[in-house]
């Protein structure tokens, strides 16, 4: 009888937030015995975490900085795990009349064109991101904001880009406090489909606003899982991190993924699997 | 700790490249927080008078009522007010919801039980005789508890530092009920807070290190003023 | 005219009544001395005077008005009778700033305040240090402005609690004479308290004698806890502080307080009657004037104070210093 | 107002249903809260006594100082404490990042200028003579600040309680270094955040009506034990 | 033995002098009472000497060892003197409690503990009230609780400041005969301040006159404050308070304050030289004995004592109620 089987995982507050490892999890521990200490917050912050050590795996949603992160030593691998969706909701009188649409960057540049009130989560998250490279899909002119401080006694630049203007509200909040924005204000946001979804059906007085824009290949939305490498963080337990990325591709995760509803809707496709 | 020194090299940078926005910022946090402090102290420090002062039933009750609200969390706070200005709620029509009065409403529930359980800390230990010293040179009940004020200034003034710091300190409720909307109701707070999101931790120090020294400058002023009054 | 009628006033604290006054009438333009023992209740008494306390029972008319006990109805009164307490507080700022305070919300302007102050101040010595911290002076300074902090607010009453109990002798003397003075010029009622004897009588107008709670008629001397032991059909043997036995009547035993009536004990040079009862030999310790009355002190053991009439006195003539012969008469002994 | 009533409602539900889960969180959030409410007190106030005792240069100034810390935000704690204890701080080796203690270290730290700053107001209010009395009856020092504590009882058991809502109210601190970690490191507060990210609005209220329960419990037992030992 | 010897002690306060002694030795064993009017120092002598305070500058000498005033050095030297207060505070909590504490303190046993509480209590006459709250005392009582848990802890040293001013006459009695018990059965030394003449000479051994914040060998008795004016070659015109008026040798002028030597003024009951220079009317209020003198005051205007020799007293047997003549000699009053 060996010792306690934890690991500590850093995710984006989407996977907790959807109710989707609350049926991982358990079936996990059933399956291997690994025990995960959740760790929800941004993007960011997670692949943050990852760096430093402070956990044995990630689990987020930004293709591009995972990849980045597997180069530069700090992963051993991405697993593909699985996708979801994006959508762009807006209010229902659509002022930039986009409803139906399948063209989420032609759908920006209408938002803009018409200066209807969009909320940006504007915190650098995997759906920021996703807004940010939608944006330069645009002709919208876009004003970037350079920003110096000091890292490692080095100078760094942080950029931020944006299209300027009152109806560009960049908030700064995850994606519920900005869906809720939106339906305050009566805006259009970008916001992922199992969110949506539980702002839409979970309560009681859901929101007004409704999917506009979706279907667009520019709009899915990978996740995956990322055990940190054991060469620059040796005290990680990668042996179980390893495992538990093994399993999450594993047809049985795989397949309770895909079953995986929310009020009637799925929310998302495994990628592992086909 | 490079990290730290990092963020204060950063926070210098920072002022000094007279960034537009680190302004907007500063200020509207400064604007938001003094304005709920002040209406805390005119709330919470009648009130706590009135309950050191006063001896009535369930006095004790009270109080230790107003000591559980010391933990009032400021999300339910938030979700509170919410309610109640959203769109759907009572107050909707005045579109309060994600404005800096939104903040500074629910700020003031906020810190209207600290200022006032340290005004009945404050008072109920100045003796009773400087309250009927008062009354017996002709003070009506205002000018008494100006008297009482007078002895106990120390005391209220701590109170009111401390709703003061809560308050600029504060992000649940300036998040939630402001919307850390960038240019509008973007407080220090929530700036660091998105910035810690977004993973730039010296960023977000070097912001915490730009609040310590507006409060700092802010305590500065206010212990200028003491001294001039005498303590 | 009245300024105060009391009637069936009482004052309880938890299950002690401290005050139990059935009658009293304070003439407007009269001094009064309030005497008794520690705990009497003569502070209590001035606090419900001065409408800083409430009564727990009884009822109170100043100026002819009934008096209700409600906040809004005392602040006006209030303006018309300061208290300057036993402990008095200073405000924790300057002696002018403590006195400009009452006359600030009296509105007086300021030419007329400052005038006031440096007036009141003047009359109990204290003007040299105007600008004092007021909480940092002595205990003899902080009493003097505490009055002075009363004088300046010209009351139609002052309640003094022991107002010279700290004040060295020069400014009791300044201060006796200058409340004298307030009383005649401006025709304000007094009320203090005081354990000095002598200087309650050369003050007051009136005495009132205030024993557990109780206006009491006797006068305020020789008041002894005593030891009795019964002797014989209702007579007692009465020790009081081990140092004198008297004979007294009486049925009780035990631990009592008792008076002796100072107008009742006799005094002679030269020995009579050896064998009379009380009998006791002392030495004068002090002689003074009181009122159309000598005060002699003996000293026999304890100290025995005597009310001798002008002509009992110069009829005796007993010297400071010489050895007198006393007999108290056994009705002269009242056990309370 | 069927929001509250549904939150009421909804809360009750949770405590009736004796959920484990519940009990568990609100068991880490009262470990967690009151043991840094201790430490902080343990810390905060015999360095309050001293500065409010003691007479020496820049008194004044530290008092300032305290104030400023007054306003400390939660995230610079959060990353200064995390800068620490991460795997590759200082104490990184200690696996301490993600754990209650992480939470306590980082709550002491809030809490430690509030428990001093109302432990000078309590005390400096306190007439001096009581030392004096102390001092003159034979009473060392450590007995001396004990006959001032018994005086100004009413003044720091404001400041622990203060300092217990404040922490018990917490959730900055709490999320950052505790991690919100189902089982583990979840508190009330941290939950609360959860439930409202999930848009679960009803049930974060309702754990916040739990919260203020609690809470108002611990401080309904400092007022029997304050009646206790007089008022 | 000496249990204090100082020399060269001052205190400042901002730039006020209150205290500057060039020398002074306190015996052992002895009671010293302090007199001095208001302000003159005599409580922050008395914290000097309780070492609850600092002197500014100076050195003191306890019962022969220098003391250095550092928190670790005083507090053994705390254990063995004890200061009652001029305005004593007692802890929020019972009298029991009160005196408790310092004998907890010195870890006496909880059974002798009770015995010396119920003891002391019972010494100022206040053991019905062990149980009552301290902070709810009248002001006597106050004062007589405080001297209580004083003496309970048998210290070497006790300093009280006014240990009667609020109490009251039976009990003023007591105290001092209490005092004076333990100073003879446990060789206490005792300072104490007093505004009462009579009672310091009567219960001390040696008296202490201080006047501001300096140790003089005058008397405190006939200090007034007079306005000097202008007369002729070295003589002035001197009115005391408005209604004595002397002649006196001085080249000042303006608001002084001075002493008229009480054993050199002298009393005649029949008139011989109407012009001598300062030469008064007026009639005895009091005759009391003091340490082989007898003690005359005159009301003339003002109060005026006189220390009489028994020879002079019994050769002119003034008696209280008569008019006497008294004259000033020029070279009686002092200006300070
Ligand atoms: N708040 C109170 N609670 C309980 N008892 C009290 C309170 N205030 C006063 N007493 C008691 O009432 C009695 C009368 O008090 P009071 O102060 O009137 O006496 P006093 O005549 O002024 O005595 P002293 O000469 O000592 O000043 C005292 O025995 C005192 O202990
Ligand atoms: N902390 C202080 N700061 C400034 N002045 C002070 C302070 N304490 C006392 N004094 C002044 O020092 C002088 C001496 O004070 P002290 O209390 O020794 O007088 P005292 O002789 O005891 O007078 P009293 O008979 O009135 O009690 C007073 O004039 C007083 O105002
Ligand atoms: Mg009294
Ligand atoms: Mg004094």
């Amino acid at each position: 009888f060996g010792e306690e089987k934890i690991i500590k995982m850093s995710t984006t507050t989407s996977t907790q937030a959807s109710g989707l490892l609350d049926i991982l999890l358990p079936e996990l521990e059933k399956d291997t015995g690994i025990k995960v200490k959740v760790i929800a917050k941004g993007t960011g912050a997670a692949i943050r975490d990852g760096k430093d050590g402070n956990v044995d795996v990630i689990f987020v949603h930004a293709k591009q900085r995972e990849e980045q992160f597997v180069k530069d030593g700090f992963g051993t691998k991405r697993y593909a795990v699985m996708h979801n969706d994006f959508v762009i909701l807006g209010p229902e009188k659509d002022p930039a009349g986009i409803k139906g649409s399948h063209d989420a960057a032609d759908s920006l540049a209408k938002i803009a064109r018409t200066q209807s009130m969009f909320a940006s989560r504007g915190d650098d998250s995997g759906t920021h991101t996703k807004e940010r490279a939608l944006w330069e899909k645009t002709s919208v002119l876009l004003k970037s904001t350079t920003t110096t401080i000091v890292k490692k006694g080095k100078e760094t630049e942080i950029n931020f880009v944006q299209p300027e203007g009152k109806w560009y509200m960049s908030l700064g909040q995850g994606m519920g406090k900005t869906i809720t924005f939106a339906d305050e204000k009566q805006a259009y946001t970008l916001s992922d489909r199992g969110t949506y979804i539980k702002y839409k059906h979970g309560r009681k007085d859901g929101i007004d606003l409704a999917v506009f824009c979706e279907k667009d290949s520019l709009l899915s939305n990978p996740y995956g899982v990322i055990p940190i490498s054991k060469e620059k963080r040796p005290h990680v337990k990668y042996g179980l991190a390893k495992e538990f990325a093994d399993w999450l591709v594993s047809p049985k995760a795989q397949s309770l993924i895909a079953n995986y509803k929310l009020h009637g809707e799925q929310l998302f496709y495994p990628d592992a699997v086909k | 700790m490079d990290f730290l020194l990092d963020s204060l090299i950063s926070s210098f940078m920072l002022v000094a490249s007279l960034d537009r926005e680190l302004f907007s910022v500063v200020a509207v946090s400064l604007k938001v927080s003094i304005t709920s402090s002040l209406f805390a102290s005119m709330i919470g420090m009648p009130f706590g008078f009135f309950v050191a002062i006063e001896s009535f039933k369930g006095k004790r009750m009270l109080i230790t009522c107003l000591n559980t609200l010391l933990a009032l969390p400021t999300v339910v706070i938030g979700l509170f007010v919410y309610a109640l200005i959203s769109r759907r709620g009572i107050f909707g029509p005045f579109d309060l919801l994600y404005t800096q009065k939104a903040i500074i409403i629910g700020q003031t529930i906020l810190i209207v039980p600290v200022v006032a359980t340290f005004t009945i800390a404050a008072i109920s230990r100045i003796d009773d005789r400087y309250r009927k010293t008062a009354m017996t040179l002709g003070a009506n009940r205002f000018q008494t508890i100006f008297v009482i004020i007078r002895e106990a200034r120390f005391g209220i003034a701590a109170a009111v530092i401390a709703a003061f710091g809560r308050v600029v300190s504060e992000v649940g409720i300036s998040m939630m009920l402001g919307g850390n909307a960038r240019g509008f109701t973007r407080t220090m707070t929530t700036a660091m807070a998105l910035e810690y999101d977004k993973g730039e931790f010296t960023l977000a120090v070097a912001l915490g290190i730009i609040l310590l020294s507006v409060s700092f400058g802010i305590n500065l002023l206010f212990h200028f003023f003491q001294g001039r009054t005498g303590q | 005219m009245t300024a105060y009628s009391l009637s069936q006033v009482t004052k309880v604290y938890g299950k002690k009544t401290v005050l139990d006054i059935d009658s009293l009438k304070i003439e407007k333009g009269a001094i009064y001395a309030l005497l008794g023992p520690n705990g009497a209740g003569k502070t209590t008494l001035l606090k419900i005077l001065g409408f800083l306390d409430y009564p727990t029972t009884g009822n109170i008319y100043f100026q002819s008005t009934p008096v209700t006990f409600s906040q809004g109805f005392l602040h006006p009164l209030r303006r018309k009778v300061v208290m300057v307490s036993q402990r008095p507080i200073l405000f924790t700022t300057t002696v002018y700033k403590n006195l400009e305070f009452g006359l600030k919300i009296r509105k007086v302007p300021k030419k007329k305040r400052d005038r006031i102050i440096a007036e009141s101040l003047d009359l109990v010595g204290m003007n040299h240090m105007v600008q004092a911290q007021a909480h940092k002076l002595s205990g003899g300074e902080t009493q003097r402005v505490a009055l002075a902090r009363a004088v300046a607010l010209s009351p139609d009453v002052i309640l003094c609690d022991e107002p010279t109990s700290s004040v060295d002798l020069e400014n009791q003397i300044t201060i006796i004479n200058l409340l004298r003075q307030i009383n005649k010029e401006k025709k304000l009622t007094l009320v203090f308290t005081s354990h000095d004897k002598l200087q309650a009588t050369s003050l007051a107008h009136q005495t009132l004698f205030l024993d557990q709670g109780r206006l009491a008629t006797a006068s305020y001397e020789n008041l002894f806890t005593a030891v009795l032991t019964a002797k014989e059909r209702g007579l007692a043997q009465c020790v009081i502080q081990n140092s004198l036995t008297l004979s007294i009547s009486s049925d009780k035993t035990g631990k009592v307080r008792l008076l002796i009536d100072p107008e009742k004990i006799d005094i002679a040079k030269n020995v009579e009657n050896r064998n009379r009862e009380n009998h006791l030999q002392g030495k004068v310790v002090q002689v003074a004037q009181e009122k159309g009355k000598i005060r002699v002190v003996v000293k026999s053991g304890v100290y025995i104070t005597l009310l001798l009439s002008l002509e009992k006195y110069s009829e005796v003539q007993p010297m400071v210093g010489e050895t007198v012969h006393i007999s108290i008469a056994p009705d002269a002994v009242k056990i309370i």
